[in-house]
């Protein structure tokens, strides 16, 4: 951490970012259907140098949306996103792939992200000949990055198919394909979720020390809370394509203060036979995406909504070193 | 310094090409009737090409008995032809050998065309989406109010009449099916972690689509390539039948209609009128069974 | 001990792929007690739907039941011919599958998939199967004015709810649930776990519930039944599984899972390796190759031990696990091996 | 509001397309080289007669001006006149499209009843002898010149055991009020049997390959598993949950079929004497008569795309995942 | 000289012109034999007909052909209008052939009323032709026709000199052998309109010649005959007296005037009927004097009574009347004016007419001539095969057409034992056309040496397997009185004769190739 001293502390900056999906054909709109999802509307946070952000939320709440706006993935329909000071709008063409090297993303689904048809070589070549890199330098930095991600005798691995590799492992090479060109800032999009329990410990021991020893930014999707704990120090909670609470994994954990958050926390299963078994403080129902509620989008399955929620959109304020969107607080 | 020896590397095996053409063709081995089909394709493959030599007469040209009467009408087998001969004194053997000449012509460059035209609009449109995909589908669309069979009849009058009409007339409108197909193909594969692996690690549009998505379309290609094949032969029997076909050139169609025109079903001349029948059943079925076996290879789920 | 409502002795299940047969289901031997809630847990692939679906005798078409007994009150259901398992199947034992989006006609709408069940199976009336349907849905927390509603205009939740009315329909005596909520978040996760345990506990019914989670298992089974690859590793009540597991690779697995009430500060280990293809298994014990504390002797067949009453063990060192659980908390153990 | 918006498009697709195939075929009709004259080429054929034409068929004005009043008058449905018959095309085309209507459907319905239950009962004996040989069989009716099985089974049935007649809609000089009079008659089912029997054995395979795959897939979907689990007899297994849920893709493609369909209706109709849109294409483009030709084409065209807008339709309404979204 | 570049011959293709195809593959064979690199295009006749028509310069030669119609019985039509240099331009003399010498003839012979001087002009013109070769001939073909003679007598079908026995006395005079009354006929064309203004087709014309009464008819020997006419006496070479039959009758009961003669004579030339006009332009005036009507014409005419008084279909004046009025105003012509049921006062009815299938007519029992079958029914078979099929059958029992190798209609009659098949020697005729406009069949000699390259025999037998006879006249050996035999006869044909012909005109043949005489040059390319 903190190598460069000079630039600027925040990386990452995002303000009021918006992204609206056009979905459903002709006959859904026949029906009177709403054919606009707010995937990610009105997000605003910020990210420091060497920080690990979590990403947490229920499926669908736009935490893949997030990060592939982040990686300039998809465009904005609203709203800013600069990475280190530049408008990712204004990135294009050779900025663009200079852009593509400094951030990078890792996969949640290692069976999906390695092209079938390439052997781990031509899959590890491929960024460093997009980067320029010569050819008699590529096999030596693919090597490196193979043990970066702690994968054994790399060599062997080389000619080989995804297909010939186990989860955990192709895991590991996706990640080394992330890191190859040495990049600053990484979205992790629950890179564990398609692996066994009993690989999983490994990828994610693999990911915090690369991180902690390259000094990576690094945004780590999730939706399960305790892998977060472990990875992150810092959580952002989303709902409904909005952040609910944003402060310390530990603070969260410990004491969450947006009644989400604490549905959230509370139901989480720990392998503990002894754990409680109190109702959750939720509401039944899950989040429709295309109808969301007015005002709060939280309210419908909120116990403590009021009328106030109903009406007004709650905006991020700050409690203790937290922000909560919420009209509780 | 000691040399410290650097770790075996095994160079990767590069194939050659033509094996890794066949390869990614994935030809359909294991189904008997694909194997079936291709080998009657290879059997009209080799007709075709060495028809000069197979043929025992130039099948246009008009025959004389060795009493200078004219040749026709004959039997198979007397004065020494094959199959008979037609009511104009032409030889239906030498006709036969060079129709699978013609249809090879018209199926392979209606394949290429409509799997060509077809892939690389289904890719563009795929895979650039938004308006470039809108005017490509609305075009589509628009190809696909086009009835075939009629446009085919319109087109070839005209033209010239000619084999190629329907070769034409199928790039013109049948790309419609291949893009179409290839287009959600290609909508599926482009959200393949793979390929947002590769515009994520920096590669271009270009060399996305020509590395990671055509490979994959390939077969698939192949596929409608094959379908065309017997939709191109099926489609120049019926305008040769109903008189719009190259009166030049000889096809099984234009033998078929030879054949009702010059009554060949009162006349009870089945060696005139089955064989070319048979020989457009052979082929397209033939396409019709590679097209299955490759199905069965490209979607295995299925199980046909 | 009473006697098991079910009794699952050296069951075996084979597929066959192309010429060669997978073993997924190798010999695996359990009880399900009544009145109680099973985990059935393990590693993808160790063949955990396998053993469910063989307890219905409904399986895949390239599937066989290659040997041993399923004992339900008392009848071999691997022996019992077709028309008597029939009659059995649903009254007796229902089934919760994992996805209830695809294992729900989509054309159909709920309550004809309900009704379908109780007049068919159940011999109900059209007004008496309304009548149910609504008690079904009030049951699993579902307005009865969604019966008239097609599958896919329940969110995920709620089809599982809908599935699990389904289970409930002829008051069966045996639920098998097959990874009912993995494909849900937490939230409702938690929500249809209470549902279920709220359920059995009224209902008294007998539950096995196949997941890969031990979380899960942790939370609400009574027993817990641990499969790797085709065999079963230990079975036994929860806390002796879970507070003192006897096999090395359920001791691994305790360790590779995060804890949120566990202290921040902690490292998790995974096991390193992969499972064995089930085509080709090793000889001995099957977790060997991954097994930190795997000796010579491993290679042969491991033996059933019975580390205490109602937990038997497959392992060689089973008798040594008090020491073995020491030695597995340590990171390093885990390392060493790979 | 944007549901407006989205049928909006829709229809204005649907229009696009109607409008680029009517300029379409504008421009080739008028592109097309042969003269509509030649028709009344003879001997006592004067320049003044010549004139006389081209100004009754509006060809002696330049040819944007053809096209705005050709635009012009399909909106008010006019299809001109035929050059040949002198006779409003419309009228023309409205009393044959009935005949290749009914041909159409009856051989599709037939095609369709018979490859549905066929397709099912091939799927039910999937792996057997029975389904090994049928399928490659099926292939090969679907590789038959569809002219050349129509004079084979004319050969047979017609004219070798004279069962049926060899062509037309009825008995020379049989009188009938009305459509409906003629179509159901047994006069016209003699006739119709022949022509429809072969658009009907051609056409089968696709109902019936697509029957047998869908329900192979839907065999396979865990509803059906589910099905079998519940202990459900092995009918309702396979005809309420299988066959019902392989039916929905068989049913939207016979609307496309209806469309395929008629375009091939131009070989057969000719075959058999029919007196058909299809056949009166192929003999108004053989004479130039570009208004009929024109004319039929775009009814053809017109069937086709309706037939299209249809199977999305059919889908939408037979499909509760749309239906009830 | 030059060589002479790639000539082409045009024609139509074998679908539906079989023999004509094969006569011109023949034909560019034995072409090819004489040093000459020939080409045969075959196109479909629309376009054919338009680049020979309207694109007079651009052909070199073309297969073509003349139909027999009961009007051509009189050679007035073709001598004139094939040849005569006033139609070389937009007429029907597409060929381009001049020659001031014909043309005297040829308006001589339209002049003179006296059959026999007639007839030695008609023959002067024959030898002209005949010396010139403006059109290679090739054959008049036999018209091949059957019938199923269980169910007509044969005795009662008459057969028509070059046109056969489907003609309109046979549809008159046929007399049913049994219970079948009922004459069904198949044809392969489709019905385009049942108008008597408009001349839509040939099979439209057996309709039009059955309901509507004319004149005069032309009998089955060629020549006119009264008709709806009494009589009819030339006044002097201007005027024609029409003495109309009494009690005659529309078939909506109305009585046939005189002045419905007038008005169907009126509206031929009225603007409202362009097909009918060239037949009565040179009426100057009609007067009626009681049931008398008389012609006045411009310009003498010796074909004005086939060609018009035994043309110009007899309409009902309060029918049309109001017809024409309203059309008078609109772009149409009475051409594509379709009456719902077409009044006429022939001996059928018109009953009905299911379009692209049948049309039916009844006999009109209150006929002068009343028919002796009940219905007289039209089925539109498009196909040869399917025709035959029908005809042994019994779905058709009067093959009117047959566009298919008449020799299986023989073979098939022999098997079938109730067929009895008739062949007659057309009126009409097949031939190559040169174009006189392009060297080098601008010279005589050289359209000769083709002409004379090919054997007709080979014609006759190869491309019509025997059912045609050579030609070498445009008046048909059919038309006994008119044809010139010597001209037929001494025409001598050979690859050697027209080998002769061209080195006498002084054309060489160098390496195989032929050239132009002398040190002429080619003025056009191959195209
Ligand atoms: N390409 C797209 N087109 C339309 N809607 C989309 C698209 N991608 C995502 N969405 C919708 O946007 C919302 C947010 O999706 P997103 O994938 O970001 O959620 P997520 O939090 O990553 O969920 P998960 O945990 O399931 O991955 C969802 O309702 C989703 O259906
Ligand atoms: N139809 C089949 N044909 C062949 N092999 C199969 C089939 N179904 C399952 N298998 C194999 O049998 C083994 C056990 O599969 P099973 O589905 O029972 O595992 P599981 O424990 O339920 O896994 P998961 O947690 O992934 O659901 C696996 O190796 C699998 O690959
Ligand atoms: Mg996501
Ligand atoms: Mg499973």
């Amino acid at each position: 951490m903190n190598i460069v001293t000079k630039k600027p502390e925040v990386l990452v900056s995002v303000h009021e970012a918006r992204l609206h999906y056009q979905v459903g054909g002709a006959f859904a709109a026949m029906r009177g259907k709403s054919t606009v999802v707010k995937a990610v509307d009105g997000v605003t946070f910020d990210i420091r140098r060497g920080e690990s952000v979590g990403l947490l939320g229920e499926s669908g709440c736009g935490k893949t949306s997030m990060g592939r706006l982040l990686l300039k993935l998809e465009d904005t329909t609203g709203g800013s996103i600069h990475f280190d000071g530049e408008e990712l709008g204004e990135v294009r063409r050779h900025r663009l792939k200079k852009f593509r090297s400094r951030a990078q993303l890792i996969f949640q689904n290692p069976f999906d992200a390695i092209n079938p048809r390439f052997t781990i070589r031509a899959t590890l070549s491929e960024p460093l000949e997009n980067a320029g890199i010569p050819r008699s330098e590529r096999e030596d930095r693919i090597v490196k990055a193979l043990e970066l991600v702690r994968l054994p005798e790399p060599e062997q691995f080389l000619d080989r198919y995804p297909h010939q590799l186990s989860g955990g492992q192709l895991q590991r090479v996706v990640m080394a394909r992330a890191l190859i060109l040495q990049p600053e800032f990484v979205v992790a999009d629950e890179p564990v979720s398609m692996l066994d329990v009993s690989v999983r410990a490994g990828v994610l021991n693999v990911f915090r020390d690369v991180r902690d020893r390259l000094g990576l930014t690094a945004i780590y999707i999730s939706h399960d809370l305790a892998l977060v704990r472990y990875v992150c120090e810092r959580t952002i909670v989303m709902y409904l394509g909005r952040i609910m609470e944003d402060g310390s994994t530990e603070d969260i954990v410990r004491e969450p203060l947006h009644p989400y958050t604490k549905a959230l926390v509370a139901a989480v299963p720990v392998p503990n036979p002894d754990q409680s078994h109190d109702p959750l403080p939720i509401g039944r129902g899950a989040p429709d995406p295309r109808n969301p509620p007015s005002g709060c989008v939280f309210r419908d399955r909120c116990p403590s909504a009021h009328a106030r929620c109903a009406s007004e959109v709650p905006e991020p304020r700050p409690v203790g070193s937290r922000l909560v969107a919420c009209h509780l607080f | 310094m000691p040399e410290i020896a650097a770790p075996a590397i095994i160079k990767p095996r590069r194939p050659n090409i033509l094996a890794r053409m066949f390869r990614a063709l994935r030809l359909p081995v294991n189904d008997p009737f694909a194997v079936a089909g291709l080998v009657i394709y290879f059997v009209f493959i080799v007709t075709a090409v060495f028809a000069d030599q197979i043929a025992t007469h130039d099948p246009t040209e008009i025959l004389y008995t060795p009493s200078y009467d004219l040749a026709a009408d004959l039997r198979p087998g007397q004065d020494g032809f094959l199959m008979g001969t037609t009511s104009l004194g032409r030889d239906i053997f030498s006709q036969l050998v060079y129709g699978s000449r013609s249809a090879l012509l018209i199926g392979v460059t209606a394949a290429f065309m409509v799997a060509l035209i077809g892939s690389i609009i289904g890719l563009i449109a795929g895979y650039f989406g938004r308006w470039v995909d809108a005017v490509l589908m609305r075009l589509a669309d628009i190809a696909f109010g086009i009835p075939f069979l009629p446009f085919v009849i319109v087109l070839a009058a005209f033209l010239q009449p000619s084999i190629w009409n329907v070769v034409i007339a199928m790039a013109l409108v049948l790309w419609r099916d291949t893009a179409r197909v290839i287009r959600s193909q290609v909508l599926t594969l482009r959200t393949r972690g793979y390929v947002e692996a590769a515009r994520v690690a920096g590669s271009s549009d270009f060399k996305i689509i020509l590395r990671h998505i055509a490979p994959n379309i390939l077969p698939l290609s192949f596929l409608y390539g094959s379908i065309a094949i017997g939709w191109a032969i099926l489609t120049e029997a019926s305008i040769s039948f109903l008189g719009f076909g190259d009166p030049d050139s000889i096809s099984w169609g234009y033998m078929l209609q030879d054949a009702f025109a010059s009554q060949a079903l009162a006349k009870q001349a089945y060696y005139w009128f089955v064989p070319p029948g048979i020989c457009i059943i052979l082929v397209v079925s033939a396409g019709f069974f590679v097209t299955r076996g490759y199905e069965n290879i490209l979607f295995p789920k299925l199980n046909r | 001990m009473t006697e098991p409502l079910l009794s699952v002795r050296n069951l075996r299940v084979s597929y066959q792929v192309g010429r060669s047969f997978v073993h997924a289901v190798d010999g695996a031997s359990f009880d399900i007690p009544k009145g109680s809630i099973t985990g059935l847990v393990g590693e993808s692939g160790c063949g955990k739907t396998t053993v469910a679906r063989a307890l219905t005798r409904v399986i895949a078409d390239n599937a066989a039941i290659t040997g041993g007994e399923i004992l339900f009150e008392g009848r071999n259901l691997a022996k019992l011919p077709e028309k008597e398992m029939n009659a059995l199947r649903w009254r007796d034992i229902a089934f919760v599958p994992q996805s209830a989006m695809n294992s729900l006609d989509p054309v159909y709408t709920v309550e004809y998939q309900l009704g379908e069940v109780l007049r068919r199976r159940g011999g109900m009336g059209r007004k008496q199967a309304r009548a149910r349907s609504e008690e079904l849905f009030e049951m699993v927390g579902i307005d009865a004015n969604r019966l008239d509603d097609y599958p896919h205009q329940f969110s995920g939740g709620m089809r599982q709810r809908v599935a699990i009315a389904l289970a409930l329909a002829l008051d069966p005596k045996l639920i098998i649930a097959d990874e009912p909520v993995t494909a849900l978040d937490v939230i409702v996760q938690r929500q249809i776990l209470d549902q279920l345990k709220e359920l059995q506990v009224r209902l008294g019914l007998s539950v096995i519930l196949v997941t890969h989670d031990i979380s899960v298992v942790a939370y609400i089974c009574d027993r817990t039944v641990v499969m790797y690859a085709g065999k079963v590793a230990e079975s036994g009540t929860m806390q002796a599984a879970l507070t003192a597991p006897s096999h090395p690779y359920t001791m691994g697995l305790r360790n590779a899972f995060p804890d949120l009430q566990g202290a921040a500060s902690g490292v998790l280990t995974p096991i390193e390796g992969a499972p064995p293809n089930l085509a080709n298994p090793p000889a001995g014990c099957r977790f060997k190759p991954r097994c930190p504390f795997a000796l010579d002797l491993c290679g042969s067949e491991p033996p059933v031990i019975d580390v205490a009453p109602g937990h038997p063990v497959l392992c060689h060192r089973a008798r040594e696990s008090a020491a073995l659980r020491i030695e597995a908390a340590k990171t390093e153990t885990w390392m060493a091996r790979a | 509001m944007t549901n407006f918006k989205a049928v909006g498009s829709r229809l204005l697709q649907l229009a696009l397309v109607l409008w680029a195939v009517v300029t379409i075929l504008f421009l080739m009709f008028r592109l097309m080289p042969g003269n509509p004259m030649a028709a009344y080429i003879d001997p006592t054929f004067t320049l003044e007669q010549q004139q006389q034409l081209m100004a009754q068929f509006g060809l002696d004005k330049p040819l944007w001006q053809q096209y705005l009043i050709y635009l012009g008058n399909l909106l008010q449905g006019e299809l001109g006149q035929s050059f040949r018959y002198r006779e409003p095309v419309g009228e023309r085309i409205w009393t044959l499209l009935p005949n290749t209507l009914v041909l159409t459907f009856s051989s599709l319905i037939i095609a369709y009843a018979f490859g549905i239950l066929a397709g099912a009962y091939l799927a039910w004996r999937r792996g057997s002898f029975i389904e090994q040989a049928a399928i490659p069989a099926v292939l090969t009716t679907r590789a038959m010149p569809e002219f050349w099985l129509g004079m084979v089974l004319l050969a047979i049935f017609s004219f070798s055991l004279g069962w049926f007649p060899a062509g037309g809609t009825r008995a020379p000089g049989a009188e009938y009020s009305g459509f409906l009079d003629l179509y159901t008659s047994r006069d016209f089912l003699s006739h119709l049997i022949l022509p429809a029997a072969t658009l009907a054995i051609y056409s089968q395979g696709l109902p019936l390959l697509l029957m047998r795959s869908n329900m192979l897939d839907v065999m396979k979907e865990d509803f059906v598993t589910m099905a079998r689990i519940k202990g459900l007899s092995n009918w309702t297994v396979v005809v309420r949950h299988a066959a019902r849920n392989a039916l929905l893709p068989v049913m939207t493609s016979f609307a496309i079929a209806v469309g395929y369909q008629l375009q091939g209706n131009v070989v057969v109709e000719s075959v058999f004497s029919w007196p058909g849109l299809g056949r009166e294409l192929v003999n108004a483009v053989a004479a130039s008569d570009y208004p009929l030709a024109q004319g039929a084409f775009l009814m053809i065209a017109l069937v086709v795309i309706l037939m299209n807008l249809l199977a999305d339709l059919l889908y939408a309404v037979l499909d509760p995942r749309v239906s009830h979204a | 000289g030059d060589p002479i570049r790639k000539i082409t011959i045009l024609s139509r293709p074998q679908a539906g012109q079989q023999a004509e195809f094969q006569s011109v593959q023949l034909i560019a064979q034995e072409w090819r034999k004489l040093g000459l690199d020939v080409e045969v295009k075959a196109m479909p006749w629309e376009q054919m007909s338009d680049v020979v028509w309207y694109k007079r310069n651009d052909w070199d030669s073309t297969a073509w052909q003349m139909v027999g119609r009961p009007e051509r019985s009189d050679p007035d039509e073709l001598v004139f209008n094939l040849f005569h240099s006033s139609t070389a331009e937009n007429g029907y003399n597409f060929a381009g052939y001049l020659n001031k010498d014909y043309d005297a003839t040829a308006e001589a012979q339209r002049g003179e009323i006296d059959p026999d001087k007639r007839k030695a002009l008609v023959y002067k013109a024959q030898e002209i032709l005949d010396k010139d070769q403006p059109y290679m001939m090739l054959v008049h073909p036999k018209s091949t026709f059957a019938f199923d003679k269980t169910v007509w007598k044969p005795e009662s079908v008459v057969n028509q000199s070059g046109i056969g026995i489907r003609n309109t006395w046979t549809f008159l005079g046929i007399e049913p052998a049994g219970a079948k009354k009922d004459l069904i006929i198949n044809s392969s064309d489709n019905i385009k309109a049942i108008n008597p203004l408009y001349i839509s087709g040939s099979v439209d014309s057996w309709i039009t010649e059955l309901v509507w009464d004319r004149l005069l008819r032309v009998g089955p020997d060629g020549l006119p005959k009264p008709w709806a006419a009494e009589s009819f006496t030339w006044k002097d070479a201007t005027t024609v007296d029409v003495k109309l039959k009494s009690g005659m009758k529309w078939h909506d009961g109305k009585p046939v005037t005189p002045e419905d003669v007038k008005f169907s004579f009126e509206a031929a030339v009225g603007g409202e009927a362009p097909m009918y006009k060239p037949f009565a332009t040179n009426i100057d005036s009609i007067a009626i004097n009681g049931d008398v009507v008389t012609f006045k014409l411009k310009k003498p005419a010796a074909s004005f009574v086939t060609s018009s008084l035994a043309k110009v279909n007899l309409i009902p004046k309060h029918v049309w009347e109001p017809i024409l009025k309203d059309l008078a105003a609109k772009p149409e012509t009475a051409e594509s004016y379709q009456e719902q049921m077409p009044i006429g006062s022939g001996p059928f009815k018109f009953v009905s007419w299911a379009k692209n299938e049948s049309v039916t007519l009844a006999a009109n029992k209150d006929h002068f001539n009343p028919p002796k079958v009940d219905r007289w029914i039209l089925r539109i078979v498009p196909n040869a095969e399917a025709a035959l099929g029908m005809l042994r059958s019994g779905e058709v029992n009067f093959m009117g057409e047959f566009t298919g190798d008449p020799q299986v209609l023989i073979d098939a009659a022999k098997k079938d034992g109730d067929l009895e098949v008739v062949s007659t020697v057309d009126m009409g005729f097949r031939y190559i056309a040169f174009n006189e406009r392009r060297p080098p069949f601008n010279d005589p000699a050289f359209r000769r040496a083709l002409s004379e390259a090919v054997d007709r025999q080979l014609i006759v037998k190869a491309a019509y397997r025997g059912f045609a006879v050579a030609s070498n006249s445009i008046v048909s050996p059919a038309l006994e009185f008119w044809h010139d035999k010597s001209v037929v006869d001494g025409f001598k044909a050979g690859h050697d004769v027209a080998a002769k012909t061209l080195k006498d005109a002084g054309y060489t043949l160098e390496g195989g190739k032929l050239h132009y005489p002398g040190d002429t040059k080619e003025a056009l390319a191959a195209n």
